[in-house]
Formats: structure tokens, C-alpha cells, sequence
């Protein structure tokens, strides 16, 4: 096939670049650097999104590049940041399932979301189709993500990242879905990390520690 | 309906009503002559009923009506059941309003009353023999209504005169299944007559007895009554028997009463011959244990279903 | 379009204002009036759809059809009536130093908020904005279920947070994956997410794409309707949150969220022009009536007992729409209204029993009819009504889903049988000796308001014996349009 | 005014007349004087429409309630009819007695009493005319539901609470198998009135597949095995005259559900549906009657003895649909008649002894037989009166019960001329079973009416027992003479039974028996005829005749002395036979069907108490295991919830996983 143009390569790397930061998580333990590749997921996002919009010159697609500085570049990493110092969680402990294992899982992962993604992307009038299946990607890993993590906010990170994937999905993939909804979907990213915040210091209080082990109390297993 | 049919349907009860005690002194005097006894007369039933009729009635304080009512409904259904089996002729206008099924009915009726009766006062033995003898009633009364059903398969009618009139006259003279149902018959009617093997009429020992122990709290009228019933009883089984299994000599219907007069004689002849086997097989055979008597009467009621498969495998 | 507005307007201003002065011993009253008004704009707005048929206002972005304005009049209705319940409750919550007044006022607006959320998914013709309600649904939710709290409470919240968080995600990828089936057919820009437009295109929009989309939506909302094995939060989230949330959890919540599938079904069914939605609604359905009848058997708390009626209520409901066809949608829509009724009305009778025994453990429960009969023949008559006793509402649609799927999907028939009446097993066995019996809890000096149960009862006694014939109309219309 | 405006009507009256008691809850006298009589009013107009309306032609009217595509349509014809005249006769009964019943409040209020008595009496009524789908289940859960309510009267007593759980599960599974049988039979066609479902020609295994299903559920109801287990429980629970209307009444609606459907509703039948009803009722029957010999208890023992009567009722419609299926419509209404007949006996004498154990119930506080006995001297009214019942029940002629035994024999006896050789090898031991069934219900009420009534008290507090009231002893005369009547002019019943015979076999019943009204004869008198009056007369003169003998020529002096009982001077009533010990024999002979516990006292007990338990097998066999299993099922599902929420997400990963997978 003829050699795309520079901006679809740029957006190509930028794609790989995200789905390498993904991994990159998936592996890492330490909560700090943990949120810093939450940060740089962002600005990948945020430069993708910026292309995208001078490419195909949409002017919505600027504004919600400077949501995603804004947001995921600036004040969810800043915000989980204080909560870390706040809380002092630096670690989190072993994950379930230990990481080499949960490596090849996500390979696996990657693999089969671009299996799915082919057939779509043949469909797609965009010169980025391939994208589509990065996205798919980088939504798994982190759903994979949040099942291993056994602390809070590791998983709320994993749930960040994920919201992540699906922005690159609706921003390259498809360039950029109606200002309205990508507004309201950042606004309840937005309340969501709030909330969750507040969500912190309470269950900190209530359970001393942000373990998800203390949260296992409601269940069926030995009703009798 | 002629008059004589009416006639001869009187004539055929008076019959019975006047042979009944006779045959019960028949069967005794030949049960006495086989286990070398001195026989009691042959009219001792007789004497016993009228003396009994004599004596004044004594009855328990806590009797009940029922109590007293029981004698007169046993006797009184007993009269029915003679008033429907063909004994004399075939020609009985009543046996149109009561068939075979009823007439095991009637004997259930007053198998019924005695046992309520017996109940009424109160006492051990009277429930202990209430208790027996439906015990026994409810596998006898199937088995006999099983060999009714058998004979009236044959002759596809559940009227007593019917069968008869079937069976006395038929190409075929020999039904394989009436063997099976002969044999349930006998077994049956012992047990139904309160006969060694079932029960020992000559007995008050209590842990044999059945229907003694029913009549126990009964004297007087009332007694003489019941004994009179069970006299009965025992002649319209032997009836039954005979139009069944024997059934010729018996007048079928159109005749005069004279000639069901005539037809007497035969059957006096029958029953004496019937009250000696009874008798006979009285001798021979030992009281059994009360509870050996549901293997007994099961015995019997499989016989009779086995009649009826045998009638519905060979058509006869 | 003004009627619109109003059906919107009053509960965000109500909001608002309960934001402001939540705390102040007027707010249950401003709570009830802002809902009151809600209801009457609903009303208003249906009367319109009924005399002049469906709306599209506002730029095409609210769009008013059969489908959606019974569901609207059912969600400003139990708001409503969950309103006027919650006065009373939520005050002896208070005297029994269960909440603080901040917490009252957080609970008042985000009940109001709830119900904005709640009319705007049901309203908007963008699926992008059905999604975004659908989001801050949840949010105002997870406030609402957290608001003891307690360490349960916050437990439940998390959960509840968590998964549908999850989910949603699911479904807004399945959101994008439809915008992309669509925006070559309409073009980039508004109108490729408007749910009209695409129903008009969507014999063309591409089969594999619909399909994935639909997959990623059944998971994302499915979550919220609480299909087996998505349903994890619903039990938790219902025990532990205050009972009028439970009540809007489950009259309303669910409805809405199952409202959201079966628009997306529409579509995808239109592209397909296959079974493979419908069977798949038909698994999960069947999947979570069979589950949830073998779970309620196992329940102490009297709350997670009906919240996992629900999820097989919800079973039932999936089921029959799944089957498709004018009877099969009828009943299944009968059955959301007369479970949203009769599920609401028993968790007020059960606010009310737990208020009066102190307790929610269902073995400590008991003899509610000497304590209180209205309470009692309340959980009584509802729990029946709920198990599908006629002459009640219920009845009526499991008569219709049953015989129907007699033919349709006879090999489905026996685990339906069986889970039915387990689920009857499990529930009245649990029921009975609460209402019946010897109690030993003290009289509470205060009086139950039983008004919305027994209105909410009185409503499903009618629908069982007599539907009107709007009502009916409003179906048929509704039955047609899913297909 | 047509017949479905009044029946309809009377419907409403009961219902209004219920809210009218809900008005005033705790007002008795208003309840007991004016409610209740107006409810057998109401019953003894419904019983004289019904009457007029047998043999006229169907007429259907459509309420304006139900679904939208689906008005309720009510419809009488010869069939409902028949059952509503039952319903109406018996109802009128129950309800006079009820006035002088339900005395103060114990339970619930007296008021609530009556609008469920007169909710359930109107469902029953309902369920009878209903002539679609939807209607007939409304009004059938319905009917369920007023009597759960009835039956946990006392609502206090955990066993009541056990048995009114139990009775309304098993009718909530048998409603939902009914349920699907209408499924089946709307073929598709969404038409669920009874009209439609007549035009649908089923094909395949589908026509078997609605009968069982209706077996099923019309079974659970009418107490055949395996579902009968409620019965026993439920019949005990209730206060006695809502055990007679359950017994009398609610029993035969299940009845004629099952007739509906299989000879109305389905077309065509096959031989082996007859040969499999035809097992299960005589199994029933036999069941019943052996487990009722052995009850301890005076309602348990009525309550087996009903699935007993159940048992031999559904015998008969094995044989007629036996009949049917080789279009022999003659034997077929023969068969059908006896059904029919049977229904109306049991309904009869079987509320006249439920009616008078209430009576007893009120005068002694006392339900186990053994502590009663000798009540005929305390309450000489019920006891004669309950002595017909017995009597009826027995089989014994000349009463009712023995009639429709009579016929059913002789519907067996023709059996032959079937061609089926196999089932010809059947008659036999059918009959067989039939026979013992009938002659072991004559030794379970001689136990029943002996211990209860006969012999002496077995506790001292039987001396204060009082007799009946007069509202009481007017239902239980009318009963009584109900009994009577139906037992000597079986032709004048037939020819009012006969109706539905063409209706539903298409053939009349009454060729032969036209031998005059006085004889009793199917076919042709030849064959067989009985005439139960002439029975009766005969008897009655022979006994007077007799009695007036005696006197004349001999006296009737009578002395009163003790009992004489073989000279044993020290007698206590502790030696009659107690309710175990009647019942031994039969434990012996039929050992292996129960599950028996045993209490044998030591010899060297100085206060020795013998006490024997026997429990129904088919809790042990059916009912248990079904329970350990959905407990186990539920225990595996509960393993889903183990609280951890990463298991959750992982849940919902594997979901999309596997569904993505699914559609590559």
C-alpha cells in the first residue's frame, strides 16, 4: 500500500505510543509512576487529538485537546498525586496474578482486539482505521488492569486509562464525536474523579487503608 | 311380572328363612359325627333361637339406639340377600332391583352395622372384633364380588337370575375360569361365615374369636336375631354357591310355583351334600393365626382375578 | 417542546435549590412539590404524544415516541410517589440520628438530580447524550447508596461505582462504534449519534460493526439492567443504600437502563436483519431469572431478598423482548410498568417494617400484621403480586410471556417453570412468617404513610383486571416500534 | 336475563357481600345474621340457575374487564352448569352453617373471615364459566389465593403457617403448568379464548404434551399422586367448613378444568392417555384410602379419604377417555355419568363430614380420635346425621355412594368389548384395585364413625360436650337428606346429568336406563338394573315387620345392666381400641407403604404409652430430594457472589470475551 501521509504516521506512532504506555502500566507497581503514565497517556492522547483536529480541520477537536491537557495532563494526575501524598499508599502490593503472566494475557489481548478490529477497519473512510484496533487494545489491558490490582486507586487508574482508550477511539479512530458528548463525557470524568476523591478519605477513614481486600464483606458465598 | 313370579319370590324367602337354622344344625351334627362326638339334634338351632326369643333383653347402660337397631337392619338385609339369590327359580321380580354388586352390598350394610354395634358399647373385645371382622370383610368382600364379576362376564349380565339362566343353560357346560373362582368361593365364604380356618363359631376363647366377640354384649331377641342372620348368611352363600357352580335343577323363569315348589327337594339334597363338605373341610383343616388370614383371603382374592383374566384369555 | 423543558427544568432547578437549603426542615416539602410539578409536566407531555403523536424538538435532539413517554410518566410518577414516601421515612432516619442534616441536603438534591438524569436519558435522541445520562445516573446513585456512610454502605457504593463504571465504558465504546458505523451514511457532525436518523438508515449501516457495537452496549448497559453474571452490584447496591433509594433503584433505574438496549436492539436488528440480538437478549434473560431464583433462596436481608427479584424480574422482561413479536413486547412492556409499581410499593412497606422491628435480618422480622396490619397486608399483597399472583398486573404479562414462549421458545419453558416456582418457594416461605406470626418488636408511635403503596398496588390490582385503553394504545404503538 | 348475566350476578352478590363484611370487620352478629345467609341465598339461586341451565344451549357473554385484545368471556354450558349447580347446593350448605360457626375472633377478624369465604366462593364460580385463557387463571389463582388466606386463619400456630405455605405453592405450580398447557393449546394463534383454542388442530406430540401438562396441573389441585401432599396438610388447618368447601367443591372445579380441557378443549384422544389417568386414580385411590386407615387424626382421615374419592373419579375419566378413544360413545357416557355422579355424592357427603367434625371440633376442642368417643349420647343430632355421611361414604346401598360405584363397575365390566388386548389384560386387576379401594373406605369410616361417636368417651371433658346449634343442624339435615335423595332416584339424577354426557361424549347415557324411573339400568335391564327405593322399602318393612313380630309374640322387655364384655369386672374406656390400634391391621398388611416410627413403652412403664408416626413416602422419595437440591443448585450459585470485586470485573470480562468471540 502507497506510504501514508506524515500526520497518519505521526498518528500511527502515537497510537503505538499509547498502547506501549498501557503496557507499561499493566507491568508497573509503584503508584507514582504509575500515575505519571496515566499523565503521559494523556499527553499522547492530547497530541493525537491536536493532529487529528488540524488534519481534517476540525476546530471542535482543539477544544477537546485542551480537555485532555487539561484533565488527564494536568488535574487528575495532580489531584491523585496529593491523594497518594495525602494517604501515603506509594506502593501497591502483588498484583493476582503475577506480572509475566499477566504480560502474555495482554499479548493475547492485543491480538485478538486487532482480529476484531480488521473486518471494521476495512469499512473505515479514515486514513488512522488501524487505530481503531489499538483502541480496542488499550481498553482491554486496562480492564485486564483493574481485575489485578488489588489497591483503590491503582484501579481507579486502570478505569482512567480505559477512558483513555475509548477518547483515542472516538477522536482518531472516528475524527472526534459531536462536541456535546465528548463535553458531557469529560464533565463526568470529571465529577466521577471528584467524587471518587471525597470516596477516598472516607473509605480511608472507615477501613484505615485502601486495601480492596477490607471490601469483601457483602456476598453470598456462606449465606447460612 | 306374573303373580306366580311374586309368589314364587315369597315362597323362595320363607324357604330360606325356614331351612337356615336347619342347615347351621346339619353342618354341626356332621361336624360332630366326623370328630366321633355324640351329635347335638339336628333341630338344637331351632330351640336355641325360640328360647332366646323367650328371655328378656339385656342391654348396657351406655348402649346406643344403634345397638339395638343392629339386629333387626342384619336380619333384615339378610332376608334381602335370600330374596335375590336364585335358590328355588329365576323368576325373583326383586332381584331386578338389587344385582350381584348389591347384594355384596347388602352383606357389607349389615357387616357394617354389627361392627358399629360392637363398637357402641364400648368394651375390648367388642372393638377387637369390630376391628377383625371388617379386617376381614375388606379382602373378602373384593374377592367375592371378583367371582360374580367372573360368572357375569360369562354371561355378560350382573343379575343373579341371568347368570343362572346363562350357566344352567349353555353349549358350553365347562367354564375353566369357574374352577379358579369355585376355589376362591369356598375359601371366601369360609371366611365370610366365621369358618375354621378364619374363625371357630364354637369358640369364645378371645384371641381367636371374630364374630363371637361381636355378639358378645347381645342377648335375648336381639341375639336370637343375629344368630338367625348368621344362619342365613350362611344359606344364601351356599346358594350363591350352588346357582354358580352347580346351577342345575334350579327353575328359570316362567314357571309356576308349584313347580319351584317341586325344585325344593333338589335343592335340600344340594345343601345337605354342601353342609357335609363345609363340614368336612372344618375337620380337616386347623385354625390359623389371625394375621395368616389376609395371606388366606389374598390367596383367594387373586384367585378371582385370576378368574377373570382366564375368562378374558379363553372367552369362557 | 415548553412541556419538555418543564419536565426537565423542574427537577434541575429542584436540585438547586435542595442544594441550598437541603438541610432545612422545608426540603422534604420543596422535594415533594418539585416532583409533584415533574409529574404534572410528564402528564402534560404525554397528553401531547397521545392527542398529536411523537415530538422532535430542540434541533432533532429530543425525540418523544410511544416508547419512551410511558416510561416517562412511569419515572415522574414514582419519583413522586417516592417523594412523599421518603418524607416521613427519611425523617425518623434523622430522629434516630441515622443521618446528619448535610446528608439530608445531599440526599434531597441528588434525589432530584436522579430524576433529571433519569427523564434526560429517557427524553434526549442522542444515543451520546443517553449515554452521559446515563453515566451521571450512576454517580448521583453511588452518592445516594454511600450516604450512610457506613462501612457496608461504602463497600456497596464502590462496588456499584466500579462495575458500572466499567460497564458504561463498554457501552460508550459500543456508542463510538455505532457513530463510526453511521458517519459514513450521515456524515461526520450532530446527526450520526440521533437516534431517529440512524433508525432511519440503519437497514444500511454495516452488519459486523452493529454487531460488535451491540455487543459492547449489551455488556455496558446490561450492567445497569442487572443481567446475570453483570448483576453483582445491584444486591449490594440496594441493601445498603436508604429504601426510597432502593425504591428508584429499582423502579426506575432499571427500566431506563433496559430502555437503553432495547433502542440499541432496534438498530442493530434493522442492520442485521438476523436473530443474533434477539438471542442473545433471550440467554441472558433466561440466565438471570434462572440464577436469581436459585439466589433468593439463600437471602437473610429483606432488601437483597427483593433486589434479587428484581434481577429476575429484569430476566423476564430481557426474555420477552428478546422474543420479539406484538405479544411478546406488550408483555414485556406491561411488566416494566407493573414491576416498577408493585417493586417500589414493597420497598416502602419494607422501609416501614424495617423501621418499625429496627432491623433488616428477616429472621428477626415478625408478625408485622399484629404490629402494624396496614404494613402487613401490604408486604403481604405486594410480595404476592410480585410472584405473579393473579388478579394483579403482574400476572398478566407472565401469562403472556409464558404462553407465548410455550411456542416461540418451548425448550425455554421448563427452566422457566422451575425458576418461577422456586422463586415462589423461596420468597413467600421468607414472607410469610414475617407478616404472620407471633412478633415480638414494639409498636412505633409514629403512622406508616401507606398512601403510595397502596396506590402502586391499586394501580398493578387494575392493570391485572383492566388496562385503559390509552395505556393500551401507548403499548401496541410502543410493541410495533421495538418489533 | 340470561343465564351468564346471573351467574355473573351472582358472582358480584358474593363478592359485595364480602366487602360488605370487610366494612365491618369485628361486627359478628352483622357477619354471622346477615352476610353468611345472604351467601346461601345467593348459593341456592345460583344452584336453581344452574339447574335450568344444564340442558339449555351454551350461551357466552364478554365482560367489559381483561386484557385489551382479551375481554373476559364467560360461557355456561352443560358442563359448567353441572358443576355450578354443585357449587351453588353445597356453597348454600357450608354457608348456613358457617353463620353458626365463626364465633369470636381468634384469628382473624370475622369480617375478613367472610370476605375471603365469599372471594373464594366467587372464584370457584368464576372458574366454572370462564371461557378464555386469562379469565379462567385469574379466577383459578384466585380461588388458590382466598382459600390460603382461609386455610391460615390461625394464622399463629406454625403448622398452619407449613400448611398454608405448602397448599399455596404446590396450586402456584400446578397454576403455572396449567399455565403452559393454554400455551400449548393457543397454538400459536395468540387467540386465548376457549373458542379459538377449539379451532387449533395441534399436531405431533403437542396435543400430548397439553394433556399432561394439564394432568399435571389440574392433578396438583385435585390432590392426585405425587402433588396430593398438600391436602392432607391444608384440610386439618382450616376451620372445618372451609375444609368442606375445599373438599367439597375446590377439588371438583380441578375436576372440571381436567374435563374441560381434555374432552373439550383437545380433539381427539389417545387409548394410552386413558390407560395412564386410569393408573394414576386407581393409585390414588388406593393410596388415599390405606393412609386414611391409619390417621390419628378425625380431618386427616376425611382429607385422605378425599383423595381417595379423587382417585376413583379420575379412574372414570381414564375409562371414558379409554372409551373414547374407541369411539364407543355409549360406554363413554356411561363412564362419564358415573364421573359426573360421583362428583356430586362426594361433594355431599363429604361437606357433611367435614361440617359435622366442626361440630365436634366446637364441642370438645379435640381433633385426635383418641381422645374422643361416645359423642352419640352428648350430640345424638350430629352423630345420626354424620352416621348418613358415613353410611354414604361406605358404599353401602341404598345411599349415594353406592350408586356411582354401581355404575363405575359396570362401565368396567364392559371393557371387554375393547379390542385392545392389552388393555383387556388391565380390567381385571383395574377393577380389582377399584373393589379394594371401595371395601377399604367401608373399614375407614366404620374406624372414623366408631371412635368418634360410638364406644365411651375417652376423656372425661367429652361429658360437657354440647350438640350442634340450629343453623348447624339445618346445613347438615340438608345435607343429609341430600344424600338420601341422590341415593334412591339415581334415574331422575342421571337424566340431569345427561346433558353434558352429549355434550362432551356425544352420546346420551340414558338408552337403557329409560327401565322406568324407578330402575336403574344401562344398556338394558337384562344386563343389569337396581333400584335403590325398592332396596330401601324392602329393608324398612322387613325391619319393622320383624320388630312388630317379635313384640307381638313374644315382649319387649329390656333390662339395663353393665357391660357384660366376657365377665371382666374392671373396665376403663382406655381399653377400646384407639385410633393406632383399628388402624393395625392395615399397618400390618400394607407395611412396606409407610414410613413407620414406633414407640413401644417398657414393659415395666408404669404409665405406658404406645405411639406410632407414619409418615408419607413421598416426602422422602420426591419432596425432599427436589428441596436438597435447589438448595444445593443454590448453594453452586451463591459461589458466583464471593464479595471480591476483582472476580466481578473479571465476570463481566469474561462476558464481553466470550460474546466477541461469539460473533467472530
Amino acid at each position: 500500500m502507497e506510504s501514508l501521509p506524515l500526520y497518519a504516521q505521526l498518528i500511527n506512532l502515537l497510537a503505538s505510543v499509547l498502547l506501549l504506555l498501557a503496557f507499561a502500566m499493566l507491568a508497573q507497581r509503584r503508584v507514582v509512576t504509575l500515575i505519571d503514565l496515566f499523565a503521559a497517556q494523556g499527553l499522547a492522547l492530547a497530541c493525537s487529538t491536536a493532529i487529528v483536529a488540524y488534519a481534517t480541520a476540525q476546530p471542535h477537536l482543539y477544544f477537546s485537546t485542551a480537555i485532555t491537557l487539561v484533565l488527564k495532563v494536568a488535574i487528575l494526575p495532580w489531584l491523585l498525586h496529593r491523594l497518594v501524598q495525602r494517604l501515603d499508599v506509594k506502593w501497591d502490593v502483588e498484583g493476582l496474578i503475577n506480572v509475566p503472566t499477566t504480560m502474555i494475557v495482554g499479548l493475547v489481548l492485543v491480538i485478538f482486539s486487532f482480529n476484531l478490529a480488521v473486518p471494521i477497519s476495512q469499512l473505515a473512510n479514515t486514513v488512522t482505521r488501524a487505530t481503531l484496533g489499538i483502541a480496542m487494545a488499550t481498553v482491554m489491558l486496562s480492564f485486564l488492569m483493574m481485575i489485578t490490582r488489588r489497591k483503590a486507586i491503582p484501579q481507579v487508574i486502570g478505569f482512567l486509562s480505559m477512558e483513555n482508550g475509548l477518547f483515542f477511539a472516538a477522536t482518531s479512530a472516528t475524527y472526534g464525536m459531536p462536541m456535546v458528548v465528548e463535553l458531557g463525557i469529560a464533565l463526568d470524568v470529571l465529577v466521577g474523579m471528584l467524587i471518587l476523591g471525597v470516596f477516598f478519605f472516607q473509605i480511608r477513614e472507615q477501613f484505615d487503608s485502601l486495601d480492596l481486600k477490607h471490601m469483601e464483606k457483602l456476598k453470598e458465598g456462606e449465606a447460612e | 311380572m306374573s303373580m306366580s313370579a311374586y309368589l314364587s319370590q315369597l315362597v323362595q324367602v320363607a324357604v330360606a328363612l325356614m331351612l337356615a337354622p336347619l342347615l347351621v344344625g346339619w353342618v354341626n351334627q356332621c361336624r360332630a359325627w366326623l370328630q366321633n362326638k355324640r351329635a347335638p339334634s339336628l333341630f338344637l338351632p331351632y330351640r336355641t333361637i325360640r328360647k332366646l326369643f323367650v328371655k328378656d333383653a339385656v342391654v348396657a347402660q351406655n348402649a346406643s339406639p344403634i345397638f339395638r337397631l343392629t339386629p333387626y337392619i342384619v336380619f333384615g338385609a339378610m332376608t334381602c340377600a335370600a330374596a335375590i339369590v336364585p335358590s328355588l327359580a329365576t323368576d325373583l321380580p326383586f332381584a331386578r332391583a338389587a344385582d350381584a354388586i348389591a347384594l355384596v352390598g347388602l352383606f357389607a350394610l349389615a357387616r357394617v352395622f354389627m361392627s358399629l354395634a360392637a363398637m357402641d358399647i364400648g368394651t375390648a373385645f367388642g372393638s377387637l372384633g369390630a376391628r377383625r371382622d371388617m379386617f376381614v370383610g375388606f379382602l373378602a368382600e373384593p374377592a367375592l364380588l371378583m367371582v360374580l364379576f367372573t360368572a357375569s362376564l360369562i354371561s355378560s349380565s350382573t343379575s343373579l337370575p341371568q347368570i343362572v339362566d346363562t350357566l344352567a343353560h349353555h353349549e358350553i357346560g365347562i367354564y375353566p375360569s369357574l374352577a379358579f373362582a369355585g376355589v376362591a368361593f369356598t375359601m371366601v365364604s369360609l371366611a365370610e361365615n366365621a369358618r375354621i380356618p378364619v374363625d371357630n363359631p364354637a369358640t369364645h376363647l378371645e384371641l381367636t374369636m371374630i364374630h363371637e366377640a361381636m355378639l358378645l354384649e347381645y342377648s335375648a331377641r336381639h341375639l336370637a336375631l343375629l344368630e338367625w342372620a348368621a344362619a342365613l348368611k350362611l344359606f344364601n352363600y351356599s346358594c350363591i354357591g350352588l346357582a354358580l357352580f352347580f346351577p342345575f335343577g334350579i327353575v328359570v323363569s316362567g314357571a309356576d310355583w308349584l313347580a319351584v315348589m317341586s325344585s325344593a327337594p333338589l335343592l335340600v339334597a344340594k345343601l345337605a351334600i354342601g353342609g357335609v363338605a363345609l363340614a368336612l373341610i372344618e375337620t380337616l383343616s386347623a385354625k390359623m393365626r389371625i394375621f395368616r388370614a389376609p395371606e388366606f383371603l389374598g390367596t383367594a382374592f387373586m384367585l378371582a382375578v385370576l378368574a377373570m383374566l382366564v375368562n378374558l384369555l379363553l372367552g369362557a | 417542546m415548553i412541556e419538555i423543558l418543564a419536565v426537565l427544568g423542574f427537577p434541575l432547578s429542584g436540585a438547586a435549590v435542595l442544594a441550598a437549603l437541603g438541610h432545612h426542615r422545608i426540603a422534604p416539602k420543596v422535594n415533594v412539590a418539585a416532583s409533584l410539578a415533574t409529574f404534572l409536566a410528564a402528564a402534560a407531555l404525554t397528553a401531547r404524544v397521545v392527542s398529536e403523536g411523537p415530538l422532535l424538538v430542540l434541533d432533532r435532539q429530543f425525540f418523544v415516541d410511544p416508547f419512551n413517554v410511558f416510561l416517562v410518566a412511569l419515572t415522574a410518577f414514582i419519583g413522586f410517589t417516592t417523594s412523599l414516601f421518603s418524607q416521613p421515612y427519611m425523617r425518623i432516619e434523622e430522629e434516630h440520628k441515622r443521618l446528619s442534616s448535610a446528608r439530608l441536603r445531599l440526599y434531597h438534591s441528588m434525589f432530584q438530580l436522579f430524576s433529571f438524569t433519569m427523564l434526560l436519558a429517557l427524553l434526549t435522541n442522542n444515543m451520546g447524550i443517553l449515554w452521559v445520562a446515563m453515566e451521571a445516573a450512576t454517580l448521583t446513585t453511588v452518592l445516594l447508596v454511600s450516604l450512610y456512610r457506613s462501612p457496608a454502605s461504602l463497600e456497596a457504593a464502590w462496588k456499584y461505582f466500579i462495575l458500572c463504571g466499567v460497564g458504561i465504558a463498554q457501552a460508550l465504546f459500543g456508542t463510538i462504534l455505532l457513530y463510526f458505523a453511521a458517519e459514513k451514511l450521515l456524515g461526520a457532525g450532530g446527526g450520526a449519534l440521533l437516534w431517529t436518523e440512524l433508525d432511519g438508515v440503519k437497514g444500511q449501516l454495516g452488519p459486523t460493526v452493529l454487531s460488535l457495537a451491540f455487543v459492547f452496549l449489551l455488556v455496558g448497559y446490561g450492567t445497569k439492567v442487572g443481567l446475570v453474571p453483570l448483576h453483582n452490584w445491584l444486591p449490594d447496591a440496594h441493601a445498603e443504600g436508604p429504601t426510597p433509594v432502593s425504591a428508584v433503584l429499582s423502579g426506575l433505574l432499571l427500566n431506563v437502563a433496559l430502555y437503553a438496549v432495547v433502542r440499541c436492539k432496534v438498530l442493530v436488528e434493522g442492520a442485521l436483519q438476523t436473530a443474533f440480538a434477539n438471542n442473545l437478549m433471550m440467554g441472558f434473560g433466561l440466565l438471570s431469572v434462572v440464577v436469581a431464583s436459585l439466589l433468593l433462596s439463600r437471602q437473610k436481608d429483606i432488601k437483597r431478598l427483593f433486589a434479587y427479584s428484581s434481577i429476575e424480574h429484569m430476566g423476564i422482561i430481557t426474555f420477552a423482548f428478546g422474543m420479539g413479536g406484538m405479544v411478546a413486547n406488550f408483555a414485556g412492556l406491561l411488566h416494566m410498568t407493573v414491576h416498577s409499581l408493585t417493586k417500589s410499593a414493597i420497598f416502602f412497606t419494607v422501609g416501614h417494617a424495617t423501621q418499625k422491628t429496627g432491623t433488616q435480618v428477616m429472621d428477626d422480622i415478625r408478625g408485622l400484621i399484629t404490629i402494624s396490619p396496614l404494613v402487613g397486608w401490604g408486604l403481604a399483597i405486594g410480595s404476592l403480586a410480585i410472584l405473579g399472583m393473579p388478579p394483579f398486573g403482574v400476572f398478566a404479562s407472565e401469562f403472556l410471556v409464558l404462553t407465548t414462549a410455550m411456542r416461540e421458545a418451548p425448550w425455554a419453558t421448563p427452566f422457566l417453570l422451575g425458576a418461577l416456582g422456586l422463586a415462589f418457594a423461596a420468597v413467600f416461605s421468607k414472607v410469610q412468617p414475617m407478616v404472620f406470626g407471633e412478633t415480638t418488636a414494639r409498636r412505633l408511635p409514629m403512622r406508616p404513610s401507606m398512601l403510595p403503596v397502596f396506590a402502586h398496588l391499586g394501580l398493578v390490582l387494575m392493570l391485572g383486571l383492566w388496562i385503559p385503553p390509552f395505556l393500551a394504545d401507548w403499548y401496541r404503538q410502543a410493541a410495533r416500534l421495538i418489533g | 336475563m340470561s343465564a351468564p348475566d346471573l351467574v355473573v350476578g351472582a358472582i358480584v352478590l358474593w363478592l359485595g357481600l364480602g366487602v360488605a363484611g370487610l366494612a365491618r370487620p369485628r361486627h359478628l352478629a352483622f357477619v354471622s345474621r346477615v352476610v353468611f345467609p345472604l351467601g346461601a341465598a345467593v348459593g341456592l339461586a345460583l344452584a336453581a340457575v344452574a339447574l335450568s341451565a344444564i340442558s339449555a344451549a351454551p350461551q357466552m357473554r364478554e365482560l367489559p374487564l381483561g386484557l385489551p385484545d382479551l375481554p373476559f368471556h364467560v360461557r355456561v354450558d352443560s358442563l359448567s352448569a353441572f358443576f355450578l349447580m354443585l357449587l351453588g347446593a353445597v356453597a348454600a350448605a357450608v354457608s348456613v352453617y358457617s353463620a353458626g360457626y365463626f364465633r369470636s375472633s381468634e384469628g382473624t377478624a370475622p369480617g375478613l373471615v367472610g370476605f375471603q369465604y365469599h372471594a373464594f366462593l366467587a372464584a370457584m364460580a368464576l372458574v366454572l364459566v370462564a371461557d378464555d385463557a386469562y379469565v379462567f387463571m385469574v379466577a383459578w389463582e384466585s380461588m388458590a389465593l382466598a382459600s390460603y388466606f382461609l386455610v391460615t386463619t390461625e394464622h399463629r400456630i406454625p403448622e398452619i403457617r407449613r400448611a398454608g405455605f405448602l397448599y399455596l405453592l404446590i396450586a402456584h405450580v400446578g397454576a403455572l403448568a396449567i399455565l403452559l398447557c393454554f400455551g400449548v393449546l393457543q397454538g400459536g394463534s395468540g387467540d386465548y379464548t376457549f373458542a379459538g383454542m377449539r379451532q387449533q388442530s395441534l399436531i405431533g406430540a403437542w396435543p400430548s404434551v397439553a394433556f399432561f401438562l394439564a394432568l399435571a396441573g389440574f392433578g396438583a389441585k385435585a390432590g392426585l399422586l405425587p402433588l396430593h401432599v398438600w391436602l392432607p396438610e391444608a384440610h386439618p388447618a382450616a376451620p372445618s367448613p372451609v375444609s368442606a368447601l375445599m373438599s367439597a367443591v375446590m377439588l371438583k372445579t380441578a375436576i372440571y378444568g381436567f374435563l374441560r380441557v381434555s374432552f373439550d378443549l383437545l380433539h381427539g384422544q389417545l387409548w394410552w392417555w386413558g390407560v395412564a389417568v386410569l393408573a394414576l386414580g386407581l393409585v390414588s385411590a388406593l393410596f388415599g384410602v390405606v393412609f386414611a386407615a391409619v390417621q390419628t387424626d378425625m380431618k386427616r382421615l376425611l382429607a385422605y379419604s378425599s383423595i381417595e374419592n379423587i382417585g376413583i373419579i379420575a379412574a372414570g375419566i381414564g375409562l371414558c377417555i379409554l372409551f373414547r378413544a374407541y369411539d364407543k360413545t355409549l360406554l363413554a357416557a356411561i363412564s362419564l355419568t358415573a364421573v359426573l355422579y360421583h362428583c356430586l355424592n362426594h361433594a355431599f357427603f363429604k361437606s357433611l363430614l367435614f361440617l359435622a367434625t366442626g361440630s365436634v371440633l366446637h364441642a370438645t376442642h379435640e381433633r385426635s380420635l383418641g381422645k374422643l368417643g361416645g359423642l352419640i349420647h352428648r350430640m345424638p343430632w350430629v352423630a345420626w346425621l354424620a352416621l348418613v355421611g358415613t353410611l354414604a361414604i361406605a358404599g353401602l346401598p341404598p345411599l349415594n355412594g353406592f350408586v356411582s360405584e354401581w355404575l363405575l363397575l359396570q362401565a368396567f365390566l364392559f371393557t371387554p368389548s375393547l379390542p385392545q388386548s392389552f388393555v383387556n389384560m388391565l380390567v381385571p386387576v383395574a377393577t380389582a384395585a377399584l373393589v379394594l379401594a371401595v371395601a377399604l373406605a367401608a373399614y375407614v369410616m366404620v374406624k372414623f364413625y366408631g371412635i368418634v361417636f360410638l364406644g365411651r368417651p375417652r376423656e372425661s371433658n367429652l361429658a360437657y360436650a354440647h350438640d350442634a346449634g340450629k343453623l348447624e343442624r339445618t346445613a347438615l339435615v340438608y345435607l343429609a337428606a341430600g344424600c338420601v335423595l341422590l341415593g334412591i332416584v339415581p334415574v331422575a339424577v342421571i337424566a340431569l346429568i345427561d346433558p353434558v354426557n352429549v355434550a362432551l361424549v356425544g352420546s346420551s347415557a340414558r338408552t337403557g336406563t329409560s327401565a322406568g324411573w324407578l330402575f336403574l339400568a344401562p344398556i338394558n335391564a337384562d344386563r343389569s338394573s337396581y333400584s335403590p327405593l325398592i332396596v330401601l322399602v324392602v329393608i324398612v318393612a322387613v325391619v319393622l315387620v320383624t320388630i312388630q313380630v317379635v313384640h307381638r309374640l313374644y315382649h319387649g322387655r329390656v333390662r339395663r345392666a353393665p357391660p357384660w364384655d366376657c365377665g371382666f369386672p374392671a373396665q376403663t374406656p382406655r381399653m377400646q381400641d384407639t385410633a393406632e390400634g383399628f388402624g393395625q391391621p392395615i399397618r400390618t398388611v400394607f407395611e412396606p407403604f409407610f414410613r413407620m416410627q414406633r414407640h413401644l413403652p417398657s414393659p415395666f412403664d408404669g404409665k405406658p404409652r404406645y405411639a406410632v408416626r407414619v409418615e408419607d413416602p413421598l416426602w422422602h422419595w420426591l419432596y425432599l430430594p427436589i428441596a436438597r437440591g435447589s438448595d444445593v443448585l443454590g448453594r453452586m450459585a451463591g459461589y458466583i457472589q464471593q464479595g471480591r470485586i476483582s472476580v466481578y470485573l473479571t465476570y463481566s470480562f469474561f462476558t464481553l470475551i466470550a460474546l466477541l468471540l461469539f460473533i467472530q
